[in-house]
């Protein structure tokens, strides 16, 4: 028995590894790896998109090493906190709520929804003003991803609404193919690109306008970190000042896009 | 490490509130999934090539992959194919409920029919031999003297396999239902707590194995009661 | 067919991270139900009542919470234990790969633990009295008479626990780790074909499966092979 | 010593078993050679031999539960063949007593008895109660009727066998080595139960090595070894002038101790 323990003890010290300090000369990056363009794997099976750039010209920029790790969005923000990695680099956009758990750099791109439908469903969603009319959202399915802003926007605009939540983007655009679902709410570009323009999105179009308000979409998308690390994120902001000022962003994006996705001026937010 | 209890006793409620699912989800496979374990046993014991071999063919391919593959194939997987969503089952397949209930019965049932098959199996020969001698027809011998001793054989391991059905009703979470994990996983994803919300739900979990085992050993103790002698 | 042009690599990859994951487990499986129904078999109480404990929770818990639980907790509880000694380190961590591994051999290893106590009690006491008769010290009889009579019997038991182990790796996706689920995934996300991506899959570990059930047999056989009628 | 069969005339030459040549193989391996054998009606018959003789295959075979490969069993007129669509009604009239009693652990004693009168011979609930309390009261045990099976010694066990097998009128009684599980001091209940049955002209194939019982009942003595018979004769001949080889050494070995 006794051999038994030694050998524990070994493993033990093993899986642990080695106790790490904060100034790592390596970032672990977490992303969700599937979140077309802006993280996923290409067909070379490399990291590809518009995050991955952004998180390269980053470290290219602050001399650091990275690494990533690929993460379910719904365990994004618990990751981060548990330390399975330094950085959320993961299109997640700066909220109050977020910002109550967690730190964020200046944002890096711009944060919107859009609701996604059949096209000529005759879905009344919106008023002229842009407002959702909440009775037009009976019987209406919608999907969602867990844990996303436009859950989040949807508890407190329209908490009667019939919702699934789901694990992955891609689910999303599955499921209201499928049918299960009436529409989406999602990032118009990513739908724009991943779906609309595609066969499969052929048969649908944007059924409301672009929603941004602050309080849930907050002040655009930015690179998470744990809070207490305000060195490491003034270095993040400086860095992504350059890459606004250089044009980088804007080279990055239209990598996918026809168009540029982040705030054209360096305005630092408070 | 802080442990924040006010959160979990706020939690605990909103967490019940999918115990309903979870047990809808739980009984119904149950049922429908031991109906289909006796039409699999019936085919694999009868002897005949052509009912025993897909039934074997089915019993490998439910057995040999992970549930989770099979729930995902079932939801996202047969949407692709045309004909499903023509066909007469896809209000069944649209649904998420529909999709967990049709893939919980269909892995639980390869499961439970090599139970019974074990059953089946353990009813001593001579027993069966028994009931021919008195001319008992193969019908009658098998519903009077080998079913009812094969139930008693198959139930400590049928009450395994319930448990495990409960522990993989879990898994449609993954499909949007909002069972207990499904709302465990939710919360977690507000409130960035996994381990207060995660031991919340095992509990729960762990009371309803619980309650399982208990209500099988009651039923096991009753049924052996001619086991026991002159006790 | 031809959407899986290109991810015929990224499958094959996957399928090298769950043989992996598999084979870390599978020998810390064999060590938690070894220690654990040492521990069982053992007079001592406390002994006895950690490795009960541990059985009720590993085996009443779905897997997935387990997994879950373990990825996100795992981190916050060794940091907090680290800090005790060290104030001065910020966390300690264990990779998805090991949670992973660790958490389905914690639960795999619950199953084991029953079957190996089960299996020692199972081996005929004269074999160990004949041996410390013959003058074998204790750990020489435990080695070399308990082991090897107490394995035969847990051999078919443990060839569906190893089944258990390599289908619950599935569940390593949700947690992150490049195995085959995960490569689906991604797949179906440029192709937008799920059936094709998850059947490949299920088709990975049925034949992952196969494997394990031949490599049971011929164990079995191997190791029964003196009950083998001379001819 | 009990009448023999001679006295019962009427029934006098009907064959009511039947054997002609029979073969039975396991595998490569022959269980029964060209046995032919004829049972009358009210005749008493043991079998005896050394274990794997294919005495119990014998007795296996004429209800069935063997399918034998070559030759001819007629039973009650009916002959066995694979096509033979009532095998359940031969079985109902022959009834089977096995070694290791095979009562149905689940059902007590009552219901152990009544079970296959209500099933085939579509007895009503009362018929089959009274009958089945008959037979226990014959064998001795009425007491017993409510209790299961496991609560009962082996001889009790055996007993209550022989009397659901009797609940079904058999005109044919097979006894597969019916004392041979059982303690020795519960030999001799079982052996009353069936000296009493033989005493009633109860036509009989019992396989046993219980020479005593064989002596007192038997019209035949049926000696097999390696599947063939290969002696067979009345007890008196048969116990004192064995005349094959083989016959003589299983005696001295039966009647040593």
């Amino acid at each position: 028995m006794k051999k038994a323990f030694t050998l524990l003890a070994a493993f033990a010290v093993l899986a642990l590894g080695v106790p790490q300090t904060a100034s790592a000369e390596t970032l672990r990056v977490g992303m969700e790896c599937t979140y077309a363009p802006f993280n996923f794997k290409n067909a070379n099976g490399e990291l590809d998109g518009y995050d991955v750039d952004v998180a390269k010209g980053v470290a290219e920029i602050i001399g650091a090493d990275l690494e990533f790790v690929c993460q379910q969005w719904d365990g994004m923000i618990p990751a981060l906190l548990a330390n399975k990695f330094d950085l959320v680099v993961a299109s997640m956009s700066i909220t109050d709520s977020r910002l109550k758990k967690m730190d964020f750099s200046q944002p890096y791109r711009i944060s919107v929804g859009r609701l996604v439908g059949k096209k000529n469903a005759g879905l009344n969603l919106f008023d002229d003003a842009g407002k959702p009319i909440a009775a037009n959202f009976a019987g209406v399915k919608v999907g969602l991803e867990r844990a996303s802003t436009y859950a989040s926007w949807f508890e407190a605009v329209l908490p009667d609404a019939e919702v699934a939540l789901y694990d992955d983007n891609e689910s999303l655009y599955l499921d209201l193919v499928n049918g299960r679902t009436d529409i989406i709410m999602t990032n118009p570009m990513k739908a724009y690109l991943r779906f609309l323009s595609k066969d499969d999105g052929a048969g649908f179009e944007f059924v409301s306008p672009q929603v941004d308000e602050r309080k849930f979409f907050g002040i655009g998308v930015g690179i998470g970190l744990r809070q207490g690390n305000d060195a490491l994120k003034g270095r993040l902001n400086g860095a992504l000042k350059t890459l606004t000022e250089d044009g980088s962003l804007e080279k990055y994006a239209l990598k996918y896009f026809p168009f540029a996705i982040h705030n054209e001026k360096w305005i630092p937010v408070q | 490490m802080s442990f924040d209890f006010a959160l979990i006793v706020d939690s605990i409620p909103k967490i019940l509130t999918g115990i309903g699912l979870t047990f809808q989800l739980l009984f119904l496979s149950a049922v429908l999934g031991l109906a289909l374990a006796i039409i699999l046993l019936l085919m694999r014991i009868s002897g005949r090539w052509y009912l025993v071999a897909p039934t074997m063919v089915y019993i490998y391919i439910f057995r040999g992959t992970p549930i989770l593959v099979q729930i995902f194939i079932i939801y996202y997987g047969l949407p692709q194919l045309e004909f499903v969503r023509d066909s007469i089952f896809w209000p069944i397949l649209r649904e998420a409920f529909g999709c967990a209930i049709v893939a919980l019965t269909l892995n639980t049932g390869a499961y439970v029919s090599e139970i019974l098959r074990g059953g089946v199996l353990g009813v001593d020969r001579g027993l069966k031999e028994a009931g021919a001698a008195l001319g008992l027809s193969a019908r009658h011998r098998f519903i009077y003297v080998t079913a009812p001793i094969a139930i008693r054989l198959c139930l400590p391991a049928y009450s395994n396999d319930v448990i495990s059905l409960m522990k993989s009703t879990a898994l449609a979470s993954t499909i949007t239902l909002l069972d207990m994990m499904g709302i465990a996983r939710t919360i977690v994803a507000e409130t960035y707590a996994p381990y207060e919300i995660f031991i919340s739900v095992m509990v729960v979990y762990l009371i309803l194995t619980w309650i399982i085992q208990r209500g099988f050993g009651w039923m096991e103790k009753r049924m052996s009661r001619h086991v026991r002698s002159e006790a | 067919m031809e959407a899986l042009t290109g991810w015929w690599d990224d499958f094959f990859w996957g399928s090298l991270v769950v043989v992996e994951i598999f084979f870390v487990a599978l020998i810390l499986t064999v060590l938690f139900g070894l220690i654990g129904s040492a521990a069982k078999l053992s007079k001592s109480r406390v002994a006895h009542s950690i490795a009960s404990a541990y059985t009720i929770v590993f085996r009443g818990t779905p897997e997935i919470l387990v997994l879950l639980l373990f990825y996100f907790g795992s981190a916050i509880t060794l940091t907090a234990i680290a800090q005790v000694f060290d104030p001065e380190i910020k966390f300690v961590d264990i990779p998805p790969f090991w949670a992973g591994s660790l958490a389905i051999a914690l639960i795999v290893g619950s199953y084991a633990t029953e079957t190996f106590r089960g299996a020692f009690l199972g081996v005929d006491p004269g074999q160990v009295e004949a041996a410390r008769a013959l003058g074998l010290s204790n750990l020489k009889t435990f080695i070399y008479v308990r082991i090897p009579a107490m394995w035969r019997l847990a051999l078919p038991p443990f060839g569906n626990h190893m089944l258990s182990l390599i289908k619950d790796t599935a569940l390593i996706a949700i947690i992150g780790l490049e195995e085959t689920l995960f490569v689906a995934k991604q797949a179906i996300g440029t192709t937008g074909k799920p059936f094709t991506m998850y059947i490949v899959v299920g088709a990975i570990y049925l034949g992952f499966s196969t494997v394990i059930t031949l490599s049971v047999m011929v164990l079995e056989r191997y190791a029964n092979r003196h009950l083998e009628v001379a001819r | 010593m009990i009448p023999k069969v001679l006295d019962m005339s009427d029934s006098d030459q009907t064959n009511i078993i039947q054997l002609e040549h029979v073969d039975k193989f396991f595998g490569a391996f022959q269980a029964l050679k060209n046995i032919s054998l004829s049972v009358k009606k009210g005749e008493r018959i043991v079998v005896c031999g050394p274990s794997g003789s294919g005495k119990s295959t014998l007795i296996r075979c004429i209800n069935r539960l063997e399918e034998h490969d070559n030759g001819k069993i007629v039973v009650n007129g009916h002959e066995l063949t694979s096509a033979v669509k009532d095998i359940d009604a031969v079985r109902s009239e022959v009834g089977m007593v096995f070694q290791s009693f095979n009562l149905f652990p689940h059902l007590t004693i009552i219901k152990n008895l009544m079970l296959a009168p209500r099933l085939v011979r579509k007895a009503s609930k009362s018929e089959a109660y009274d009958t089945a309390m008959r037979y226990l009261e014959r064998v001795k045990i009425p007491e017993q009727a409510d209790k299961y099976p496991s609560q009962l010694s082996g001889g009790q066990q055996q007993r209550v066998a022989i009397a659901r097998a009797l609940c079904m009128n058999p005109l044919i009684m097979l006894f597969d080595e019916p004392t041979s599980a059982l303690d020795p001091e519960m030999i001799s209940e079982v052996l009353d139960v069936m000296i009493d049955l033989a005493r009633e002209g109860m036509t009989m194939i019992v396989v046993s090595h219980e020479m005593g019982f064989a002596r007192k009942v038997a019209d035949l003595v049926v000696f097999m070894d390696q599947g063939e018979i290969v002696e067979s004769n009345p007890p008196e001949e048969f116990f004192d002038n064995p005349r094959n080889e083989r016959t003589k050494l299983f005696l001295s070995q039966i009647l040593s101790h």
